[in-house]
């Protein structure tokens, strides 16, 4: 990966990073329509304090970037609010973490409301937020909290991979007329891709084969999925070939994508960073054992984080979440099944 | 100064309130109402006090006891009692039940279950309202109980700071569930002591007399829609039922009962009628029609048909369905 | 199983409710161990808006029962502090969709202290809750959120099905050094069984098989008991056979009786009530996809709640929770396979 | 009053935490710290006069920006370090980190990294301390961006209700992470201004001057072990180094850094040594003793080993383990 960006760029190739992809996704659709309104804690003057804000309130004012205080509730409340009264807000949650500490807006008024009304209203917002770990931040700032929003239905979840499909998927996610929760990887935001071309829109609900490959299907998930791709290139010198499916959303979950997959490989490994009590994974996996029995030669596994807190130290939290080591173990056993 | 056929009109949507809280009461206790009831008979000035002073299209957000905020708001008595009574032709198709009463189009944004939840909202509304420019307010309406919750906390810190046009107001009936406020919390005044952390105006009004609720209503109305920001105003009430079902409320001591039974908002309206002018027999008249109007929803609701099943896999999104995969 | 429960009682049998034993099991607690104290919203006198602490304020007084204001973080937050330093409380929240206005507690911080500090403290502290749907209560009173807490590592998870089982798990919950969120159904408040015996205590961790079966193992929790217990008689008509597993706990997860019963019926279907989406039955699911691969003669089946919020009316509220009719649907297509 | 000896013990433990914080700020940039910490240095007297108010079974819980309560109680600068360079003789045995500093032998229960989180732990704290009739107090430490969360509220609420010996100390230093706390709050003191909504006592101390800590803390944990119930103190200072890890602070003026920085609280209590007649040569030699700590404890820290990865799954639950199954 890292020796290809280098070659992109000597060919000219411009790279952006991912931390700059979600500012421009942001500011693309700011600038479309006037009704899109960012706000949370250190996002205006100071840019965020992942950079991933950087610029906006510069472009656009502080009368569409909002500067919060520390009050989860109120940034996700108003935001609901807003969102049920013509207006389109963009909220930030700086650590995914904290969104426990407005989890009653995500569990039971935003995914709800529509649907206890009737349908009477809808809630067009995004949440956004920093997720995962691998960058010791401790038990209480490096969670995968995915899975907490694939509990409830009624929300949208959003989790890219690319700076191009941060962009994209931005896009959709600010565009949707339903509440989409936007999971932004703490441990990809300094990683490379090619720039996002204009009115790039990536539909939420598509996942992408990022690797094609006949021998066993790899599904991920964000930081996970250069893990998945990392692992797949060094299987193929054991002569293993993976195919690599970038799931991009957890909500609307592409299922056929996997299902296709699968009819071609028969083997199937999910690699999550959330942990397997519970992980998204598990629900995928149920839908495969269910609907693609038949399609199966061999056990599904599915690498996710182990059932702890996340821990400080690198040696640690190594040992925690998946690694490519763990993911090639469990595809070397699916395949000699 | 209202005028005695201002009023008459507003007495005459309390009569409507009062009696479709009966019904509600008659109709769970026979088992046609299921789940759950949180009746706000006794409250009825707040609801019309506060609605008469507000525009059309002001925002209106209110708590698991939300049915005089509705039909203050322009929701019928019919389909109020039809979604109560799980009817297709409910406010909400029977999805929403007694603690989500909402209609949107006349900007009654919701009933909210989780106490406190909908405060923060409010202050969303009121945020949308002023960067469009619209000049609508936000109301947030919110029992005692919810002062002690910290959404309370963090919504009125944010409309302060933002200066926004939203007012709080709290329908103090001195009890939460079966628990009396005073036992849990830490000020005489649940509300009104709690605005100077905010550095709003903190007001009390008597909850009962719909002119003093409309007054400070539209006093403090016009100051947030003038960009002068939020406010909280505690309206002091009581609720003529127990806290939901069939909650007989043997905890609140019978000289309290009686002593607010006396201070009845309906009651009080018609001494301020009287006052001006209004006759026995006009006043007669809009009982009557409010008797007739609820015992009119009453049979339409219960001649409605049930929701057709299919409809629990409606609505979740914005497209009308419920599909969260391919 | 009304008619048992009318035929024990004719033979002099006393027979006490769920919601009966809820207060008995905290109360037998009390009486041994002073540390044990109780708050949450009108338990105290008022009993507990379920009745299910009714007694205890008459029995241990104003000093070991508290009542709360609304302000569910500082219930469990404050619970989390007293069992840091030497007390075992007992704290309620009246739903467990309220669960959400207290999430980081649940989520970030109970689970996690005795991990980040290196084992230096422990939190012995019970979370009960009434749990799930049913009753017309609508999408915010109505939930089964033990998929919630299933995804966070650290959370002991207590579902009980019968009264004996919510006093003999109760008594391990609150006994536990661990954290334990019991789940009390809504639905079975009323239901009757026969009381506990002196001293019952049901450890944490262990399901239990409450049909014997050939053809197919039925995975059930809480008030999907009942239901899978009835599916499982009709079946039987059938002649379909069926073996029922009680789960009653989610953390520890007994999946060795789960593949036991499967190496005995190689068939398997799992009845929850939380959404299919992120429930607890995928992790079990895929578990067995793993290594109960080699059993499984058939696809696996979850029956759970529809991925919508739950509806008021009743027509439609049982169009979302799993039913008889939905279990046995699930069955006969799974041994016809 | 504190003699002049007394103060020394002070000044030096300050002393130490300063050159601590120092070590960590290089060994950060250094690529020996990884992950982020908050330095606490400017903030020392506040945790070195309540600790030197308190007793040693007292309870206390703090923040991410937590190392100088850590050592004020009692941590030793090698056990923090080591935490902070993830080796295996960290406090934590480095499955904490910077933010999760806790040495509950010391009564230290705690550095918790989510705003607010803390304070109803300490409000269980001092109610379990009163149900055990042991005359402790709790004292939960938190910055003035803490007063807008819902936490702040509940726990103050509940703990002035159930009038439970608790103290919580505001370490209010101007800024959240990037952002004035005056841009984002409804009053001008975020934690002294929101006493009354608890009916508590709310004061404010010079934060930097550790004399001036010490009397409050102690005048308040007094009445609260004498039942009176909890209070509020909000001591103002500032933080020396930006909010977290390679911050250069650029959003604070220039003049206002300055202002503060001649108001440290190593030179306030250096002058009143000398007021107390303790000696230039003693003050140093307090000096020299806190330089060779931290030194010894640097080179110490940096001798430890790693933490074993099979640490990774122990310590979830009291048994030691981590099975979640069978
Ligand atoms: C967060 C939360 N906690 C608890 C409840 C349960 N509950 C419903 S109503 C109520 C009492 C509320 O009292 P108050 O705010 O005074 O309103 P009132 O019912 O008197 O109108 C409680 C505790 C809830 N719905 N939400
Ligand atoms: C609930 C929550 N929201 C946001 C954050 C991110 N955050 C960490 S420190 C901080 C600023 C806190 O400011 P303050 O309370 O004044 O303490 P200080 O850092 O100044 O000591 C923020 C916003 C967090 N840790 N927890
Ligand atoms: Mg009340
Ligand atoms: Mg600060």
């Amino acid at each position: 990966m890292a020796e290809l960006t280098a070659t992109q760029e000597a060919f000219g190739q411009r790279q952006i990073t991912y931390r700059e992809a979600v500012a421009e996704g942001i500011a693309r659709e700011m600038r479309r329509d006037p009704a899109v309104v960012c706000l949370g804690e250190d996002i205006g003057a100071a840019g965020g304090v992942f950079k991933t804000t950087a610029g906006l309130f510069e472009e656009f004012g502080p009368g569409r970037v909002w500067d919060t205080p520390i009050s989860e509730q109120a940034i996700v409340g108003a935001a609901m609010g807003a969102a049920m009264t013509g207006m389109r807000p963009v909220a930030e949650i700086m650590f995914s973490d904290f969104l426990a500490c407005c989890w009653d807006y995500l569990a039971n008024e935003i995914p709800k409301v529509r649907y206890m009304t009737g349908g009477q209203v809808t809630v067009p917002l995004v949440v956004r937020t920093a997720n995962g770990g691998g960058l010791g931040f401790g038990a209480q700032h490096s969670q995968a909290t995915e899975n907490w929003a694939f509990t409830v239905p009624g929300l949208k979840i959003a989790a890219p991979s690319t700076p191009a499909d941060v962009v994209g998927m931005m896009a959709s996610a600010i565009r949707s007329d339903d509440p989409v929760v936007f999971f932004e990887h703490k441990g990809l935001f300094a990683s490379k891709g090619p720039p996002a071309p204009p009115d790039h829109v990536v539909e939420l609900g598509k996942a992408a084969v990022v690797r094609e490959g006949a021998d066993i299907t790899l599904v991920a998930l964000a930081s996970m999925v250069p893990v998945a791709l990392a692992a797949a290139e060094r299987l193929a010198a054991e002569g293993i070939d993976a195919e690599v499916v970038d799931l991009r959303c957890l909500i609307p979950l592409d299922v056929s994508t996997v299902l296709a997959s699968l009819a071609k490989t028969s083997r199937l490994t999910i690699v999550e960073e959330n942990p397997y009590q519970g992980g998204w994974g598990a629900t995928l996996v149920s839908v495969v054992a269910d609907e693609g029995f038949g399609l199966l030669d061999a056990p599904v596994r599915r690498v996710a984080g182990e059932c702890v807190p996340l821990p400080f130290a690198d040696a640690l939290e190594e040992r925690v979440i998946p690694t490519v080591d763990k993911v090639m173990t469990a595809v070397r056993t699916l395949t000699a099944y | 100064m209202v005028t005695g056929d201002e009023l008459l009109l507003l007495y005459e949507q309390m009569a409507v309130i009062r009696r479709t809280e009966k019904a509600a009461h008659d109709l769970f206790l026979s088992g046609l109402v299921k789940g759950t009831t949180h009746l706000a008979a006794g409250h009825e000035a707040i609801a019309v006090g506060a609605s008469a002073a507000l525009r059309a299209d002001d925002y209106v957000f209110a708590t698991y006891r939300g049915h005089h905020h509705a039909l203050a708001r322009g929701a019928t008595p019919e389909e109020c009692l039809a979604e109560l009574m799980s009817r297709a032709t409910g406010l909400c198709g029977a999805k929403g039940g007694s603690m989500h009463l909402t209609k949107a189009s006349a900007g009654m944004l919701g009933s909210y279950a989780i106490v406190g939840a909908h405060l923060p909202m409010a202050v969303g509304a009121a945020w949308s309202a002023r960067l469009r420019g619209t000049g609508q307010v936000a109301v947030a309406f919110f029992g005692d109980g919810a002062t002690n919750i910290g959404a309370f906390h963090e919504a009125l810190n944010l409309a302060a700071v933002w200066k926004l046009p939203v007012l709080f107001v709290c329908e103090n009936n001195l009890y939460m569930e079966y628990t009396a406020i005073a036992d849990v919390t830490a000020v005489a005044r649940p509300a009104a002591d709690r605005a100077p952390a905010y550095g709003i105006p903190g007001e009390v009004v008597d909850g009962n007399d719909v002119v003093l609720v409309q007054e400070a209503v539209d006093r403090l109305a016009r100051r947030a829609r003038a960009g002068d920001g939020p406010a909280l105003l505690e309206a002091s009430t009581y609720r003529h039922y127990g806290h939901s079902r069939a909650d007989p409320a043997a905890y609140r001591p019978a000289e309290e009962v009686e002593r607010w039974l006396k201070h009845d908002p309906l009651d009080l309206a018609r001494g301020r009628l009287d006052g001006l002018g209004v006759s026995a027999e006009a006043i007669g008249a809009a009982d009557e029609r409010a008797t007739a109007v609820v015992q009119k929803a009453v049979e339409a609701a219960k001649a409605a048909p049930a929701p057709d099943p299919a409809e629990a896999l409606t609505d979740v999104w914005a497209d009308g369905g419920a599909a969260w995969r391919n």
